[in-house]
């Protein structure tokens, strides 16, 4: 067994086994260290992936279109996990959460990455599906964690229509098998994905056609994608910060990642839908719409799940534009929107946690009574909406910039979703950061700022240099996606 | 950049340190960019880092129209640091101040530098940012919270638009490094489109109308030596960006854009002085006048199209060189007038002309610094301001050069436009030094003022003196231009220099010149003449006395004339046609009690006809959308389904 | 035994399963419609023991097994349980009345079939026919849902839905991984039923008993649930924010 | 050569000193004859400056340096305008340190630093007077600066002494653009120089008073330059009207003594013509509102601005 094929298990491995253990530990301080610990460990292991890698399965692979994720979604599940150790202690205090829940809460944290970095290196189709819906399962649960009516009622929509978007996955599946079987035979050549995309161009363009619709619409209710996005918003604000980051940040371009599998099967056949044009109207759409739902939000956590919609949307519109620049533009988008998104959630719960209140209304002053919080909240905001030097600026420059040269009418709605998102985002942001601030409430060890700002740090970086390996991998999943 | 870099570095030694930093810095700069201008002679240096976009590098350079530039904003930053070292003290939350005081020119300047669009766009966009936590130093005041938020959005707005305009110059294959740009050529209707996301985008920033509805809120709201940075550097800046693309990056014109920004360039001269004649906030007053100021700049650059476009590229030279000369002189009079409100504001913490008077007795310097500065903008001679002016003046009456019959005739309605803006200028500045520093202190806090620090006060002499000295050697100054001129149009006007007594003759001498120096000195000798010869010959004794006013003087300062009321006759020419103005009177009959009360209606039809409708229908769509947000499970599926229909059906129709 | 035997078994067995799912949508009573909820189960696990034969790949029956012990027979019975227990109505309100249904679910039958028919024939046509019927159930059990107020049935609509699933699985030859998939959603279900059992649900999937709205935070404040803005005030389009100030 | 030259142009500085009280003596002897009254001397202005000059000045208390220093800055500002127009003799050296746009410039500085004088002492006389002032200036100067681009587009040059040299050259004809700027100027120099309908010098009614109230503060010698500017004023309008529109008989250098003496004469018996016409025209018109006078002066705008334009349609038909 290879070093790689070590590494590989370890990703997989690390989490379940800690998963396990997790679930009989009773101290929740000792918990959280364990989740760490874990967090950790997968993380350095899945970090040594970037040098060896196992030659690909049938089952699982490791390739340059999944390494970035797969280190992407260890790194942040580990600041995750810093973050949570603090952020559950004062939840303790406050009496919303119990030892036993924490115990369960603890478990699925791992049983989650567990479950997304399958999804991740699955090379298996069907795998990969049966990885998305335990992932979908294990969030349902924590979103539900709090018991409260509100919470218990964002669990159940968010199950109800998750389970329905897994049975469209699961029908796109079968019958991507059914188009692969008639052309390479039985078994499981016919699931592998790798397989998948290099022999697709001798599949049955009308039954990809009728797979890439259910996969879209399955998958998509996962990326959430307007009108698709429902469970999104209530799933984000109602369930505990870390699984609100860890949602955003992860689960989205997890189901993402599986829709760009997809859609670079699609592109291997010339006969098939394009799926472009249908991406890029939904993400348009999802845009639009998530940045006017931005303006009248009054709760912190919605707020950011609407602009995790519409980021989403941008996604979408610049995978379906395609193209080399486009492309690329998108995966860059993808990883500073994950970093970002989940550093703003962060800042958000020691928000939420300093000012006793979920509210915007009664959020306000941050950069007087809580500097830290005040210039971190504007900084992710300034982020998330694309102003430089953070990273996200470089992909909008890029999908803008080749929109207008390529579909000069595309251009237009695209500049104005992103137009109206700023002007919401930047009205509440400000509202809450500026203006006389209550001092005295309660004050946020510094020390738990690490995770966002080293969040931060990585998206300013990113945002003026980004390390050549990195850029080479993205251009060739972009020469892929095609 | 290194500004920044340093600056922030020495963050924590205080604000002394900062603002002496920035100004060693920015200073150095000044000297390197001056250097460059005069001594190089049109070489270019270039730079690439490994940054910015993968695949391309940064790119930086540096020409002669961005070393004009320059100077430009390293002369004010300069000037302003060494104001902040006085002025700097009175800040109640330095730490909201400092840091982004010093990253600010450090963003002008990489604007300036950059050589790819990428790079441009990030220093352009970091510009706006610092900027807006500027203007949100004293964020307590909710007016300012809403003046930073227009700020930037409309900021962002400007630079999407530019980034559209670079997306289509940079075509399908990104050609995104501004060599490439210049190499490929554009057709015309794509130029076209490049040419008013430009205007929209450099406009946005520059405050033409009708975008310049963030500035007279934006440029106030900030303490006053960035306001002074904002006002009369930045929008230099956004031109840069005009100049660069349009006149550099851009293929060869086509007539009917001059005709776009000769129009916009006319009514931003105009409009903008009439609202600033309305105003009694010092402050806004001077943003609307940036307003004006820019609209003349931006006259001369269509002037400079119109002339290219036609052909004759010796006229477009003389336009270019007034315009980027009142870049210069704006730069420098708004900047020291800036300097004095902020003076005024530290010594009677009023901006209001209404509370203020007399302060040519408590403050005597800054009054001086503050007339030359009013005598420079209102285009008087022999000051800096009106040699732009008249340069500007002399590339209308080029015009019958011009093929184009539009043109023809638009030219001199623009140039009746310029005219009267200047005029209007003058009658605004009578009122905001008369009101504010002569006649009799109109409050307490007026008659209580004291001269402010020696730093500020240093500052302000500095830039008077700038302001004299530009206004009487322009030749000179013309001649530095020469390589910007050179960058972007390929020509220049005749050197200058040479010429008997430092006349300026941008033509030939038997169609124009002017000679400031000699003006000057008749002026000043006939002076000294007249009053040696009175004082000498007839009587020099002087008595005082309280003052006459026909016979009825009355002690209470609140009968002068008022700003408002000073104001009301030009009021009752434009402001009924501009601003839909009214006032109205309720007199009460005789023996009646009650006193007569006096108000005054006025709106602005720009904002109200093109701004509150846009805020209304976003207020309305947001809050209708909503319905979507609170559907039950079951009328979700049916969403989910109906899409799936659909896309089957369109599955169905495609194969 | 002929080619077109098989072939005809299995059609007729495909196509008793769309009708049946007919007769679900149809059903407007709770018990009857349990029972015919259990034979469209029993239904699936002939065609797909039937699959099992013709295939010859035995684990396929554990696959028809599953689907008929855990189906056929648990779900039913729970669900009888749970509709004793919880007093849900014994009649169940439709949102479009059934004729309209009727037509829509025939048109839903024909879009189906619309889909499959350009695939091209060098599969054999056995797969092809399977998949227009196990997308004909899909659809008619999405219509279910979303076309009936009571939560029982609404349930029953996503199992019915899940038996296309099976019957589409089934139908594709020697897929994979066909047990995991059918243990994965009878797990999904399970859940569900469970969730119907601990939140009380009565009538629909989003009235989770809203008898004590208590600690509601963020929008519900202003927003109750399920219901559009129109029956709430909301400030005026605010400017304090700072749009217009 | 240069010396003549040199010499000629210190004669004429001098000789529009001289003349310009002449003038206002002139105008107002002809106007009360006009009247049927006898009507003061011609030399009373001269004696006036006299006697104010020999006056100690009285300053107000709350007066600043301004208010002492703007007197002799208007008078020079003026002077050296009207050092500049050519009177008798055509391209004199000063006239190449300033051209027609320059004139206009240094008639608006001089107003600009009379205007904040008069808000000086914080009266509310002076007030009014320069609030009004300014209001006139804002549509005179453009009014004015439109006559200038008529002249100087036709002329192919803004400079007075090449003006004058097209003007009383062959290729001009009788054009409507320049009838239009004629009149233009001439109601621009009347409401400039603050003579009825627009002004009335001779008043001190609060309500229709404009630059006296203006200078109501000043006394002595500062007075005295103030009237001394005044009627040099009026001396550069009527000039500048004589050499654009009627440019006969000037002088051009090199051709000896005679033609200047000839010259001057020239120039005096336009100014006569020109002084009898506005006395003509003040003592046949009345005073009009103050809120009439932006009509007035944006007709003279309008004229401007049409000659402007039609100057492209006549040039090239």
């Amino acid at each position: 067994m290879s070093l790689g094929a070590l590494l590989l298990a370890g990703v997989l491995v690390i989490p379940v086994g800690a998963a396990a253990v997790l679930a009989l530990l009773s101290s929740y301080r000792l918990g959280s260290r364990l989740n760490i610990l874990a967090s950790l460990s997968t993380f350095g292991v899945a970090a040594a992936l970037f040098r060896v890698r196992p030659e690909p399965g049938l089952f699982l692979i490791v390739d340059d279109v999944n390494v970035v994720f797969i280190v992407l979604s260890t790194f942040v599940g580990l600041t995750t996990s810093i973050f949570s150790a603090g952020y559950i202690g004062h939840e303790l205090e406050v009496g919303r959460l119990t030892p036993v829940t924490l115990r369960f809460y603890h478990a699925m944290y791992q049983a989650l990455m567990a479950a997304m970095n399958l999804a991740l290196v699955a090379n298996n189709v069907a795998l990969m599906w049966v990885a998305v819906e335990v992932a979908t399962l294990t969030t349902v649960l924590m979103v539900g964690i709090y018991r409260t009516h509100a919470a218990l009622e964002a669990a159940w929509k968010y199950f109800i229509l998750g389970s329905v978007g897994i049975a469209f996955a699961l029908f796109g599946t079968i019958v991507i098998y059914m188009a692969a079987q008639s052309a390479l035979g039985e078994g499981l050549d016919a699931m592998a994905w790798t397989v998948l995309v290099s022999e697709s161009a001798r599949f049955d363009p009308a039954l990809l056609n009728l797979a890439f619709v259910f996969l879209l619409l399955g998958y998509g209710t996962k990326v959430g994608l307007a009108p698709l996005h429902a469970w999104l918003p209530d799933a984000h604000a109602e369930g505990p910060t870390p699984i609100s980051a860890v949602l955003s940040g992860l689960l989205l371009n997890v189901a993402l990642f599986a829709l760009l599998r997809f859609k670079m099967v699609m592109a291997g056949n010339p006969d098939s839908l394009a799926p472009g044009p249908v991406m890029a109207t939904m993400g348009l759409g999802s845009l639009l719409f998530a940045a006017l739902m931005l303006y009248r939000r009054y709760d912190i956590k919605r707020l950011f799940a609407y602009s995790s919609i519409e980021h989403m949307g941008i996604i979408v519109f610049a995978f379906g534009m395609g193209g080399p620049l486009a492309n690329f533009a998108g995966l860059m988008h993808m990883t500073m929107h994950s970093l970002t998104k989940s550093a703003i959630f962060f800042t958000v719960g020691h928000v939420a946690h300093a000012k006793g209140t979920q509210r915007i209304e009664d959020i306000r002053g941050l950069t007087q009574s809580h500097p830290a919080l005040g210039w971190g909240l504007l900084l992710g905001t300034f982020a998330i909406a694309g102003m430089p030097p953070m990273g996200m600026f470089m992909s909008e420059f890029l999908l803008v910039s080749t929109t207008i040269a390529r579909q000069p009418l595309l251009a237009i709605p695209l500049v104005l979703g992103l137009l109206l998102a700023f002007g919401a985002l930047l009205t509440q942001a400000m509202g809450m950061a500026f203006g006389e601030g209550k001092r005295g409430t309660a004050v946020v060890p510094t020390m738990l700022y690490l995770p966002e700002f080293a969040h931060f740090g990585l998206v300013l970086v990113a945002g003026v240099y980004i390390p050549p390996p990195v850029v080479a991998w993205f251009q060739h999943v972009a020469e892929l996606l095609g | 950049m290194g500004v920044a870099a340093v600056a922030l570095a020495r963050l924590r030694a205080g604000s002394f340190v900062v603002y002496g930093a920035v100004f060693a810095l920015s200073a150095s700069a000044l000297a390197l960019a001056g250097a460059h201008l005069i001594e190089s002679g049109g070489t270019v240096l270039r730079a690439t880092l490994p940054l910015g976009i993968p695949w391309m590098g940064a790119h930086f350079r540096l020409d002669g129209l961005s070393a004009f530039f320059l100077v430009v904003v390293n002369l004010g930053t300069a000037a302003a640091s060494w104001y902040g070292l006085g002025y700097g003290r009175h800040e109640p939350e330095p730490a909201r101040v400092l840091p982004f005081f010093a990253a600010f020119p450090a963003g002008m300047s990489l604007v300036l530098l950059a050589d790819d669009a990428f790079t441009f766009l990030l220093a352009w966009e970091f510009m706006s940012l610092v900027s807006w936590a500027l203007v949100l130093a004293h964020h307590r005041d909710a007016a300012n919270a809403h003046a930073g938020f227009v700020y930037l959005v409309m900021a962002s707005f400007g630079t999407l638009a530019l980034l559209l305009a670079f997306g289509v110059l940079a075509g399908v294959d990104g050609a995104y490094v501004f060599d490439q740009m210049r190499g490929r050529r554009p057709d015309e209707a794509l130029a076209g489109l490049a040419l008013i996301l430009t205007l929209v985008g450099a406009g946005s920033k520059a405050g033409v109308v009708p975008l310049h509805v963030w500035l007279p809120l934006a440029h106030p709201a900030a303490p006053s030596h960035v306001s002074a940075l904002m006002s009369g550097i930045m929008t230099k800046v956004a031109l840069y960006g005009f100049v660069r693309i349009v006149f550099d990056l851009m293929g060869p014109p086509v007539w009917w854009w001059s005709v776009v920004v000769l129009t916009l360039g006319g009514a931003s001269a105009a409009l903008g002085v009439l609202y600033a004649l309305m105003e009694h906030d010092l402050k806004r007053l001077l943003a609307y006048h940036t307003v004006e100021n820019i609209g003349i700049i931006l006259i001369g650059l269509g002037l400079a199209l119109a002339f290219r476009a036609n052909g004759t590229d010796w006229a477009a030279a003389l336009a270019l060189t007034a315009a980027l000369l009142h870049v210069l002189n704006h730069s420098l009079f708004k900047t020291l007038l800036f300097f004095g409100v902020g003076a005024v504001l530290t010594a009677t913490g009023e901006r209001d002309m209404e509370q203020l008077g007399g302060l040519i007795h408590r403050m005597p310097r800054t009054a001086f610094t503050f007339l030359v500065g009013a005598a420079a903008i209102s285009a008087l001679p022999p000051l800096n301001g009106f040699a732009s002016e008249w340069l500007t003046f002399q590339a209308v009456l080029v015009s019958p050069q011009l093929s184009s019959w539009t043109l023809r005739f638009l030219v001199p309605a623009v140039g009746a436009l310029l005219a009267l803006s200047a005029a209007l200028a003058a009658a605004c500045f009578v009122k905001a030094v008369g009101i504010t520093f002569l006649g009799r202190p109109r409050s307490a806090a007026a008659s209580a003022a004291r001269e402010v620090d020696h730093f500020s006060v240093s500052a302000m002499v500095f830039l008077a003196a700038l302001c004299v000295v530009a206004g009487l050697f322009p030749g000179i100054v013309v001649d530095a231009l020469a390589t910007a001129t050179q960058v972007a149009l390929g020509t220049r006007v005749p050197p200058q220099i040479a010429l008997p007594w430092l006349a300026l003759v941008p033509i030939d001498a038997s169609r124009s010149s002017y000679n400031a120096l000699l003006l000057f000195l008749f002026i000043a000798a006939s002076m000294l003449l007249t009053a040696f010869a009175i004082h000498r010959l007839a009587s020099h004794a002087l008595r005082r006395a309280p003052a006459w006013d026909c016979g009825y003087p009355d002690a209470s300062p609140a009968t002068q004339y008022t700003a408002g009321s000073f104001a009301q006759p030009i009021r009752r020419v434009f402001g009924t046609l501009v601003f839909g103005a009214r006032d109205e009177i309720t007199m009460p009959p005789p023996g009646d009690q009650r006193p007569a009360r006096f108000h005054l209606h006025m709106h602005d039809l720009v904002w109200e006809t093109l701004y509150v409708p846009i805020v209304r229908a976003v207020g309305y769509v947001a809050l209708h959308s909503n319905r979507l947000q609170f559907l039950t499970i079951r009328k979700y599926l049916s969403v989910v389904f109906a899409l799936l229909i659909v896309l089957l059906v369109v599955v169905v129709v495609w194969q | 035994m002929t080619a077109e035997l098989q072939f005809d078994v299995a059609h007729l067995l495909a196509g008793s399963l769309v009708l049946v799912s007919f007769m679900l949508l149809y059903q407007a009573r709770m018990y009857a419609l349990l029972n015919l909820f259990a034979l469209h189960a029993v239904v699936l696990s002939l065609s797909v023991a039937w699959q099992a034969y013709i295939q010859g790949a035995p684990h396929l029956y554990v696959t028809a097994l599953i689907a008929l012990g855990f189906k056929g027979v648990l779900i039913p019975v729970s669900l009888h349980r749970i509709v004793q227990q919880l007093h849900i109505h014994r009649a169940i309100e439709a949102v479009v009345g059934v004729g309209p249904t009727m037509l829509i679910g025939m048109g839903l039958v024909a879009l189906s079939i619309g889909v499959v028919i350009p695939v091209t024939v060098e599969t054999d046509s056995l797969a092809r026919e399977d998949l227009a019927f196990a997308l004909a159930v899909i659809l008619l059990g999405l219509l279910m849902m979303v076309s009936r107020h009571n939560a029982v049935s609404q349930v029953i609509g996503f199992m019915s839905l899940e038996n296309g699933l099976v019957l589409a699985a089934t139908g594709a030859k020697g897929m994979p991984l066909v047990i995991e998939i059918s243990v994965a959603f009878s797990v999904l279900i399970a859940f569900i039923v469970i969730g119907i059992f601990l939140f009380r649900i009565r009538e629909r999937f989003d009235t989770v008993d809203l008898r004590a709205l208590d600690d509601f935070r963020g929008e519900r404040r202003l927003f109750r649930m399920g219901e559009g803005l129109d029956t709430v005030e909301l400030p005026a389009v605010d400017d304090s924010r700072g749009e217009r100030g | 050569m240069a010396v003549i030259s040199s010499v000629v142009q210190g004669v004429q500085v001098l000789l529009v000193v001289v003349l310009a009280p002449l003038l206002i003596g002139y105008v107002r002897k002809v106007r009360a004859r006009l009247l049927r009254h006898r009507g003061p001397s011609l030399l009373q202005p001269y004696r006036d400056l006299v006697r104010l000059i020999h006056k100690d000045a009285v300053v107000a208390e709350t007066a600043s340096w301004l208010f002492r220093v703007a007197p002799y800055l208007v008078f020079s500002a003026i002077w050296v305008a009207a050092a500049v127009v050519p009177s008798f003799a055509a391209d004199l050296p000063f006239s190449r340190s300033a051209d027609l746009i320059v004139i206009v410039a240094l008639l608006g500085t001089a107003r600009f630093f009379l205007a904040l004088a008069g808000l000086d002492v914080g009266t509310s006389f002076g007030g009014i007077g320069s609030s009004r002032e300014v209001m006139i200036a804002a549509l005179a100067e453009p009014a004015m600066l439109m006559v200038v681009f008529t002249v100087s587009l036709l002329a192919g040059s803004t400079q007075l002494s090449s003006v004058v040299a097209y003007m009383s050259g062959p290729d001009v004809g009788v054009r409507i653009s320049l009838a239009l700027s004629l009149f233009g100027l001439m109601m621009v120099g009347i409401a400039e120089s603050g003579r009825i309908p627009v002004d009335n010098p001779a008043t001190h009614l609060e309500l229709t008073m404009v630059h006296e109230a203006m200078v109501l503060e000043y006394s002595g010698r500062h007075l005295a330059m103030i009237e001394l500017a005044g009627s040099l004023k009026l001396l550069v309008y009527l000039s500048l009207i004589a050499a654009i529109f009627a440019p006969w008989g000037m002088a051009v250098a090199g051709q000896g003594i005679g033609s200047y003496l000839v010259g001057g004469g020239v120039y005096v018996a336009k100014l006569a013509v020109g002084g009898f016409a506005l006395a003509v025209f003040e003592a046949s018109v009345a005073k009009m509102r103050v809120f009439r006078v932006p009509q007035f002066l944006a007709m003279a705008l309008m004229l401007g601005l049409l000659g402007t334009l039609l100057l492209f349609v006549s040039r090239t038909l």
